[in-house]
C-alpha cells in the first residue's frame, strides 16, 4: 500500500473503522445469543467512536491518541480465531473481537514498518497504539469473564 | 436508783460506722459502765454490694473483677482462691504452669506483705501514734508500685484468673523488687521496732490486753496471727499447703501472750518472713515458660457440677472458698469464709465484755478485721 | 518500763530530716505503670465491632453504638465506654478478638461534666491517643480459644485409591468442643448469603440439644448437609475468631448436625401456614436454587413440580462434586425431605422448545435454576483433539456411573474448584495429574483446603503456566504446549498474566482436562422470552423479588449470581419463596425502608 | 478419711460419700441426722472445728442444701457435712449450742436464705440488710437485674446495639421454618 499523505492515510483508516462498525452491525443481526445483539451494537458503536477520533486528529486535533506504552496481555495471540456464525457465544464474540483488534493493529504496524516517511511512521504506530488499547479493553474483559477460573 | 445514776452506770454508744478508731466500715453498738464495755454488738451492712449472689449471675471469668473488692488491702487471696476452687472443680488445675505457680506465691506474698505492713501502722495509729502507720503505709505503696507494674493496678489486681495469670513478669521486676522494696522495708523495720515494741507507750495498752483464751482457738476456728500469737503454731501455708509454699523455707512464727502486743508482734514478725519468702521466690522462680494455661472460651465455659472448699493463708488468717458448680457457666453458690467473720464479729462480741472503751479501737485492729469480708 | 521505753517513741523524730515519700500532685509527674490499666484506645479502622468487650464486661460499662456503615466482617458498631460502671478489670481488653481495643497508661482526667466520662475510643479525639504505654492484649495469656478442633482426613495414601468420604467429621464431643470457641457476636450471620442463624445453631450444638440445631438450620437452608461437606463458608472468613486464629469450623458443626439425623421430616418442627393451596410452581433446574424454592414453597400447600434433566436431583453437587466430597446418600437424604414434603420431581427431563411458554400458563409462577452447564473453551490450537475433554463432562459421567477413563498422565487446566475436582478425581482414577494455571497459586479461585487436599494427594500445580497449543504425538498421546507468563499490573482489577514469548514447555499427557469456566446456556428457552431474561454473557437479572424481566419467571442460582456457590443459590432460592409469594398476593409488598436499629437503653 | 467416715457410718446414716481431695471429704446425710452428727464429731472426733455453714439454693430441686464444713485443725483435713431441705418454710435445727460462732451464720442465712433455726439466738434480728421487704435476696428467685431496675433507675444516654441482632436485622436474616419468623 502507497499512501501519498497523511490526510489520505486517516481516510484509509477511518475507512478501516467504518468496516468493522458495519461488519458488527451485520453480526448483531445475526446472533441468536439473548444479549449478545447488544453487545456487537456496542461494538459498532465503539467503532463509530473510534472513527470520531480518527477525524478529530485530521481536523489537527493528535491528543486523542494513546499517550505511552499499552499493555498487551497477549492472550488472543495464541487463541485459534472464530468466524461468527449466528450460534455465537459470549467467548467466541470476545474471540473474534479481540482477533480483529489485532488484526487492525497488525495492519498499522506493518504500514508503519513499510515508510520511510518519519511524520507518517510515527501516525501509523498511533493508529496500531490505538487498535493495541481496543484489543486490551477485550482482552481485560476475556481475562476477567471467560478466564476468571483460569 | 436516780436516773442520773443508771445512765452513768449503763450509756450506749455507737462506735462508728464514722470513727477513725473503726477498721474500715463498720460499727459497734457498745454498752459502757463508766468507760468500760460491758456488751458490744457489732453491725455490718454498710459495705454490702451482694458480691456472692452477683457472682451467681455472672460467668466464671466476670467474677474475678468482683472477688478482688472483698478484701482491700488484701485482694489476691481472693483471686487466687476463686481461681483455684473453679480450676479444682474443672481440672484446670493440672494444667496451671509451674511459673504461674510461682507468680502465685509471689502475688499472694506480695500482697500478705502490703496488708501487714497496713495493719502494723494501724495497731500504732489506733493509739495515736500517727507517725508509725506514715512510715508503714509508704512503705506498702512501695509494695503497691511493684503490683501496679505487674498487674496494671494498684489495689484491685484482678491478675490471678484460671490458669495461671494475666501477665508475665516485667524484665527486671526482681531487681527493683529488691531495691525499691525490699532493702527500704528492711532498712524502716529498725527503726519501727523502736517506735512500737520499744515504746512505752504501746507496751502499756497493748501487753495484758484484749487476750484471746486458747480454748477458744478450735472450737472457734481462729485462725492467722490471733491464733499463732496463741503459741499455736496454725497456719494454712503449712497445714494446707498449696502453690509453692512446700518448697519454700520458713518457719510459723509464733509467741505467747495472746494479746495485742503479741498479735502485733507476730506481724511484725512475718512482715520481715515475707521480705524472706519474696526474695526466695525470686530466686527460684524459673525466667522461661508460659504464665497461663491455654484456656477454653471464657464466654461458653462450663463446668461440671461439684463442691469445694479450698483455702489460703491471708494476712488475718484462713481464708477459704466454698464453691458449688451445677454444669452450667456460672457458680451455683460461692460462699466467702473470711477470718473476719470469726475475728470481727464472734470473737469480738466475746472479748468486748471489760475492754476499756480506748481500748476497742486497737483490739479490732489487733483482730485485724475485714468488713466487705463479713458482708460481702 | 525502761527508760529505753521510754525514749523510744521520741526516736521517731529522727526521721524528721529524711527525704519525703510523697510526689508533688502535678499531671505527668507520675506516669502510670507501662502495663497500667487506664483510660482505654481503640483502633477504629482494626476494630471490627463483634461487641466481644461489651459482652464480657460484667458492669455493663460498654455500648455498642452505630459508627460505620455495617459491611461484610464488621458490624459498623464500636464500643462505648461508661466509667460511671468500668472497673478497669481490662477483661474487654484481653478478650477483643481482632486486637483493636487497648488501654493507655493514662490514668488522670478532670470534667465538671459527668456525661463527658463515657465516650467512644477510637471515634471521640482524646489526648491518650495512640499512647505507647498501657495494658495492650498479651500473647501468652487468651481467654477465646483460638485453636480450632482439628478434623480427621484420611490419610492421602489411602484416600486415592478409594472413593470414600476424605473428611471423618467431628465426634459429638469435638463438636461441643469446637462450638464451646463461638463468642456469638453475629458477624457471620451478614457474610452467609443465606444469612443462616449461625451463632444460634453453634450455640445449640454447645449445649448439647442437636434437635434444636437442626431446626434452626433448616429454617433458612434445606441442603444443609450439603453444605456442612462443601461450603464456601463465607462465614468463616469474617469469624471474629479468625481475626487473630482459626476461625470457627461452622461448615464442620453445621456437617455434624446434618449428619446426626436420617429421617429429617420427623425432626423438624415446621409451622407455616398453607397459603399456597392451590397455587402451581414449576421448578426448572434441580439445584440447589431449585430446590430451596421448591422445600419451601411446598411446606406453604404450593403443588410445586421439578424439573431436571439428569437423572438425579442435586444440580451441580450432583454432577460436579465429586462423591469423595459429598456422598451420595447425603444427597438422597436431602432429596427424600424434598418428597415428603410433596414436592414432584421430573427427572431425564429436559425443557425445551415451546415448553416453557406452556409451564408459565399451566403454573401460577416459573423458577429457572438451571445453572452454568456449558464449559468455556480453551480456544487454543489443537482443542478438537480427542483425549481433549471438559471437567464438566468429566466430573458428570463419573457421577451419574459412566466408566470414565483417563489414562496416566493428565493435565488440568484452570484453577478453580473444577479444576480441583477434576484433578483429584483423575488422581483416583490412577492418573499423575498436573494442573496448570495462567496465574499465582494466591490467585486461585479454589478453596485454600482443595488445593491443599489436591496437593496431599500427589497433584502438581504449575502457576503461571499458559497453555499455547495441544499436539498429537507420533504414539497417539497429547503433547500439551504451554509457556510461562509474568503476572504485569492492570488498571482494573487484580494483576494479570501475560505470556514470556520465545519460552515453550511440553508435557505429554493422555488427558487435556480443560476447567477454566463455564457459561449459561439458554437454547432450551424461547428465544423471545430468553431475550427478556439474559444478557449476552446468559446472566440472569432479577429484581429484589428474584423476578427477571419476564412476568411470572423468577430465577436464581450460577445463572443470576456472579459467586456461583451453593449458598448464594440457596440464597436466591430463598428470595424467591419470598417473592413469588408476594407476585401472588400472599405476602404484602415489600417497603423500601431502613431497617429500625435495634437498640437496648434500659442497662 | 475413710476411717472417720467408716466411723461415721457405724453410727448414723449417711446417704452419700465422695472424696473431693486427700484432706477434704464430703458426706450427705438427713435433716434430723446432721445435729446429733454434728454433736457427736465435736465431743468424739477430731473435727472440733466449725469453719463455715454455708447454703445452696436447688430452686429447681425445691431443696435448700447446707453445708457445714468441720475441720480437724491438727489433723489438717476436713469433712463437709450437706444435708437438704424443703425449700417451703425452711427450718433447720441450730447448732449454735456448739460453737458460739454459728449464731452469726445462722442469722445471716435466716436474713439471706429466709430459713429458720429455731431458738437461735439472733433469728429475726437484721444481720446486713436494712428494711428489706423483698424476698430474702440470696434465695435464687429473687432477681436482681429486676431489683435494680426497680430500685435504681439506669443512667440516661446508655444506648446498646447488641451485634448479632443488629447485623440480621440490616442484612435482612429470615427463617422459614416458622410463620412467625
Amino acid at each position: 500500500m502507497q499512501f501519498d499523505s497523511i490526510e489520505e492515510i486517516l481516510d484509509f483508516a477511518i475507512g478501516k473503522e467504518m468496516e468493522a462498525h458495519d461488519m458488527y452491525m451485520d453480526i448483531a443481526g445475526k446472533v441468536k445469543r439473548p444479549g449478545l445483539e447488544k453487545t456487537f451494537l456496542e461494538l459498532a458503536q465503539m467503532e463509530l467512536g473510534h472513527k470520531a477520533r480518527l477525524e478529530q486528529v485530521k481536523a489537527g486535533d493528535l491528543s486523542g491518541f494513546a499517550a505511552g506504552e499499552v499493555q498487551n496481555l497477549k492472550i488472543s495471540d495464541h487463541l485459534v480465531d472464530v468466524k461468527p456464525h449466528p450460534n455465537m457465544d459470549y467467548q467466541e464474540a470476545l474471540l473474534f473481537a479481540m482477533k480483529a483488534e489485532q488484526r487492525a493493529h497488525d495492519l498499522y504496524v506493518d504500514l508503519a514498518r513499510a515508510t520511510s516517511d518519519p511524520g507518517l511512521r510515527e501516525l501509523f504506530k498511533g493508529l496500531a497504539k490505538e487498535e493495541l488499547k481496543h484489543k486490551l479493553f477485550f482482552e481485560t474483559e476475556y481475562d476477567d469473564v471467560i478466564l476468571e477460573g483460569n | 436508783m436516780t436516773t442520773t445514776e443508771t445512765l452513768r452506770r449503763r450509756v450506749q454508744l455507737w462506735f462508728g460506722p464514722q470513727h477513725p478508731g473503726i477498721t474500715g466500715n463498720m460499727s459497734v453498738q457498745a454498752w459502757l459502765e463508766g468507760d468500760t464495755l460491758t456488751q458490744g454488738i457489732t453491725h455490718v451492712g454498710y459495705l454490702h454490694r451482694a458480691f456472692e449472689k452477683l457472682m451467681e449471675r455472672r460467668k466464671f471469668i466476670q467474677s474475678f473483677p468482683i472477688v478482688c473488692r472483698i478484701c482491700v488491702p488484701e485482694p489476691d487471696t481472693n483471686e487466687y482462691l476463686l481461681a483455684a476452687a473453679l480450676e479444682e472443680l474443672s481440672g484446670l488445675d493440672r494444667e496451671v504452669p509451674e511459673k504461674a505457680l510461682w507468680i502465685r506465691t509471689l502475688v499472694l506474698e506480695m500482697s500478705r506483705l502490703a496488708a501487714m505492713l497496713q495493719v502494723l501502722g494501724g495497731h500504732v495509729g489506733s493509739m495515736g501514734l500517727g507517725v508509725v502507720p506514715n512510715w508503714t503505709y509508704t512503705l506498702r505503696d512501695y509494695v503497691l508500685d511493684r503490683f501496679e507494674e505487674l498487674t496494671g493496678a494498684r489495689v484491685y489486681h484482678m491478675y490471678t484468673v484460671f490458669g495461671g495469670v494475666r501477665r508475665d513478669l516485667p524484665e527486671g521486676f526482681a531487681e527493683r523488687m529488691e531495691t525499691e522494696v525490699l532493702a527500704k522495708i528492711e532498712a524502716k523495720l529498725p527503726v519501727i521496732d523502736n517506735a512500737i515494741f520499744d515504746s512505752s507507750v504501746f507496751r502499756k495498752r497493748a501487753i495484758g490486753v484484749g487476750v484471746v483464751p486458747e480454748e477458744w482457738a478450735d472450737e472457734m476456728g481462729i485462725s492467722g496471727p490471733v491464733v499463732r500469737a496463741m503459741g499455736i503454731p496454725r497456719d494454712t501455708r503449712k497445714d494446707f499447703p498449696y502453690l509453692k509454699y512446700p518448697e519454700l523455707d520458713f518457719e510459723v512464727v509464733t509467741t505467747t501472750g495472746s494479746d495485742i502486743y503479741a498479735r502485733a508482734w507476730i506481724r511484725r514478725q512475718e512482715i520481715a518472713q515475707s521480705v524472706d519468702l519474696i526474695r526466695q521466690i525470686l530466686r527460684r522462680m524459673p525466667t522461661e515458660g508460659p504464665y497461663c494455661a491455654k484456656l477454653p472460651n471464657m464466654l461458653t465455659w462450663t463446668i461440671p457440677p461439684g463442691q469445694t472448699y479450698v483455702r489460703a493463708e491471708a494476712s488475718r488468717g484462713e481464708m477459704g472458698y466454698y464453691v458449688v458448680t451445677d454444669g452450667s457457666d456460672k457458680m451455683r453458690r460461692v460462699h466467702v469464709r473470711g477470718p473476719s467473720y470469726v475475728h470481727g464479729v464472734s470473737l469480738l462480741e466475746r472479748l468486748i465484755p471489760g475492754t476499756n472503751i480506748a481500748d476497742l479501737s486497737p483490739l479490732m485492729v489487733s483482730l485485724q478485721t475485714c468488713p466487705p469480708e463479713i458482708e460481702r | 518500763m525502761s527508760l529505753k521505753n521510754t525514749l523510744a517513741p521520741f526516736s521517731a523524730w529522727m526521721q524528721a530530716f529524711s527525704k519525703p515519700f510523697t510526689v508533688p500532685d502535678e499531671p505527668g509527674v507520675r506516669p502510670g505503670a507501662p502495663r497500667y490499666r487506664g483510660w482505654h484506645i481503640n483502633d477504629r479502622e482494626t476494630c471490627i465491632g463483634c461487641g466481644t468487650c461489651a459482652e464480657i464486661c460484667q458492669n455493663v460499662a460498654i455500648d455498642m453504638v452505630p459508627v460505620d456503615e455495617p459491611t461484610k466482617g464488621d458490624s459498623g458498631l464500636r464500643p462505648k465506654v461508661d466509667y460511671g460502671r468500668c472497673c478497669w478489670c481490662a477483661l474487654c481488653v484481653d478478650v477483643c478478638p481482632s486486637g483493636s481495643l487497648a488501654m493507655s497508661n493514662e490514668y488522670v482526667w478532670v470534667d465538671h461534666d459527668g456525661d463527658a466520662f463515657r465516650y467512644t475510643p477510637g471515634v471521640d479525639e482524646k489526648p491518650w491517643d495512640g499512647a505507647e504505654l498501657g495494658w495492650r492484649k498479651d500473647e501468652g495469656f487468651d481467654i477465646v480459644d483460638h485453636e480450632r478442633v482439628p478434623m480427621g482426613h484420611l490419610d492421602p495414601e489411602e484416600r486415592i485409591h478409594t472413593w470414600a468420604e476424605v473428611v471423618v467429621g467431628y465426634t459429638e464431643e469435638e463438636a461441643r468442643r469446637e462450638a464451646a470457641r463461638c463468642v456469638e457476636c453475629g458477624l457471620c450471620v451478614a457474610a452467609c448469603p443465606a444469612h443462616m442463624h449461625i451463632p444460634d445453631y453453634i450455640a445449640a450444638i454447645r449445649d448439647g440439644d442437636d434437635v434444636r440445631a437442626l431446626n434452626v438450620i433448616y429454617d433458612n437452608n434445606s441442603m444443609p448437609e450439603m453444605c456442612g461437606k462443601v461450603c464456601t463458608r463465607r462465614c468463616e472468613s469474617v469469624c471474629s475468631i479468625g481475626v487473630n486464629g482459626d476461625p470457627l469450623a461452622i461448615r464442620w458443626l453445621k456437617r455434624y448436625v446434618t449428619e446426626r439425623f436420617d429421617d429429617l421430616k420427623s425432626v423438624l418442627d415446621v409451622d407455616v401456614e398453607r397459603v399456597g393451596e392451590g397455587r402451581k410452581i414449576a421448578v426448572i433446574g434441580g439445584g440447589p436454587s431449585g430446590i430451596t424454592v421448591a422445600y419451601y414453597l411446598a411446606i406453604r400447600g404450593f403443588e410445586v413440580t421439578i424439573h431436571e434433566a439428569l437423572p438425579q436431583l442435586g444440580g451441580a453437587t450432583f454432577f460436579g462434586i465429586p462423591k469423595y466430597r459429598f456422598p451420595m446418600p447425603s444427597l438422597e437424604k436431602q432429596i427424600k425431605l424434598l418428597e415428603d414434603a410433596g414436592v414432584k420431581i421430573v427427572t431425564n427431563h429436559r425443557v425445551e422448545g415451546d415448553e416453557l411458554r406452556r409451564m408459565l400458563e399451566e403454573n401460577d409462577a416459573v423458577f429457572i435454576g438451571t445453572g452454568l452447564m456449558k464449559p468455556y473453551r480453551l480456544g487454543a490450537e489443537g482443542e478438537d483433539l480427542p483425549g481433549v475433554v471438559y471437567a464438566l463432562d468429566l466430573l458428570r459421567d463419573k457421577n451419574i456411573g459412566r466408566e470414565v477413563e483417563v489414562g496416566e498422565r493428565v493435565v488440568v487446566v484452570g484453577g478453580g474448584n473444577v479444576a480441583i475436582d477434576a484433578a483429584r478425581v483423575s488422581r483416583r482414577l490412577g492418573a499423575e495429574v498436573t494442573i496448570a494455571y495462567r496465574r499465582r497459586i494466591v490467585d486461585m479461585p479454589a478453596d485454600d483446603e482443595e488445593i491443599e487436599d489436591a496437593e496431599a494427594e500427589g497433584v502438581e500445580i504449575i502457576p503461571q503456566a499458559i497453555p499455547l497449543r495441544v499436539e498429537r504425538t507420533d504414539d497417539g498421546r497429547l503433547d500439551f504446549v504451554w509457556g510461562p507468563a509474568e503476572m504485569v499490573p492492570s488498571d482494573r482489577g487484580r494483576p494479570r498474566p501475560k505470556l514470556i514469548e520465545g519460552v515453550e514447555h511440553h508435557m505429554v499427557v493422555d488427558r487435556v482436562i480443560v476447567a477454566i469456566g463455564q457459561s449459561a446456556d439458554h437454547s432450551w428457552m424461547p428465544p423471545d422470552i430468553a431475550e427478556k431474561v439474559a444478557d449476552a454473557k446468559g446472566w440472569i437479572t432479577v429484581d429484589h423479588n428474584g423476578m427477571t424481566g419476564h412476568r411470572g419467571i423468577f430465577a436464581g442460582g450460577d445463572l443470576v449470581n456472579d459467586t456461583a456457590d451453593a449458598i448464594s443459590a440457596i440464597a436466591d432460592g430463598l428470595r424467591a419463596v419470598e417473592g413469588i409469594q408476594r407476585f401472588l398476593g400472599i405476602l404484602p409488598e415489600r417497603e423500601e425502608t431502613e431497617p429500625e436499629i435495634p437498640v437496648i437503653t434500659v442497662r | 478419711m475413710k476411717t472417720i467416715i467408716d466411723d461415721i457410718r457405724a453410727r448414723f446414716s449417711v446417704e452419700w460419700e465422695h472424696e473431693q481431695r486427700a484432706d477434704l471429704a464430703q458426706i450427705g446425710v438427713a435433716p434430723g441426722t446432721v445435729v446429733p452428727l454434728l454433736t457427736w464429731m465435736k465431743l468424739h472426733t477430731p473435727f472440733v472445728q466449725l469453719n463455715h455453714l454455708s447454703v445452696v439454693d436447688w430452686l429447681e430441686d425445691g431443696e435448700f442444701q447446707l453445708t457445714y464444713l468441720l475441720t480437724d485443725p491438727h489433723g489438717h483435713r476436713s469433712l463437709m457435712v450437706c444435708t437438704r431441705i424443703p425449700r417451703e418454710e425452711a427450718t433447720m435445727e441450730s447448732v449454735h449450742e456448739l460453737w458460739p460462732q454459728a449464731v452469726t451464720y445462722e442469722q445471716e442465712i435466716n436474713e439471706m436464705f429466709g430459713i429458720h433455726f429455731p431458738g437461735s439466738p439472733r433469728q429475726g434480728v437484721p444481720f446486713i440488710l436494712e428494711g428489706w421487704d423483698d424476698l430474702p435476696p440470696m434465695r435464687r428467685d429473687f432477681d436482681t437485674v429486676a431489683y435494680m431496675h426497680a430500685h435504681h433507675p439506669s443512667r440516661p444516654g446508655r444506648e446498646h446495639v447488641d451485634p448479632r441482632v443488629y447485623v440480621g436485622k440490616v442484612f435482612g436474616e429470615r427463617g422459614y421454618l416458622h410463620d412467625d419468623d
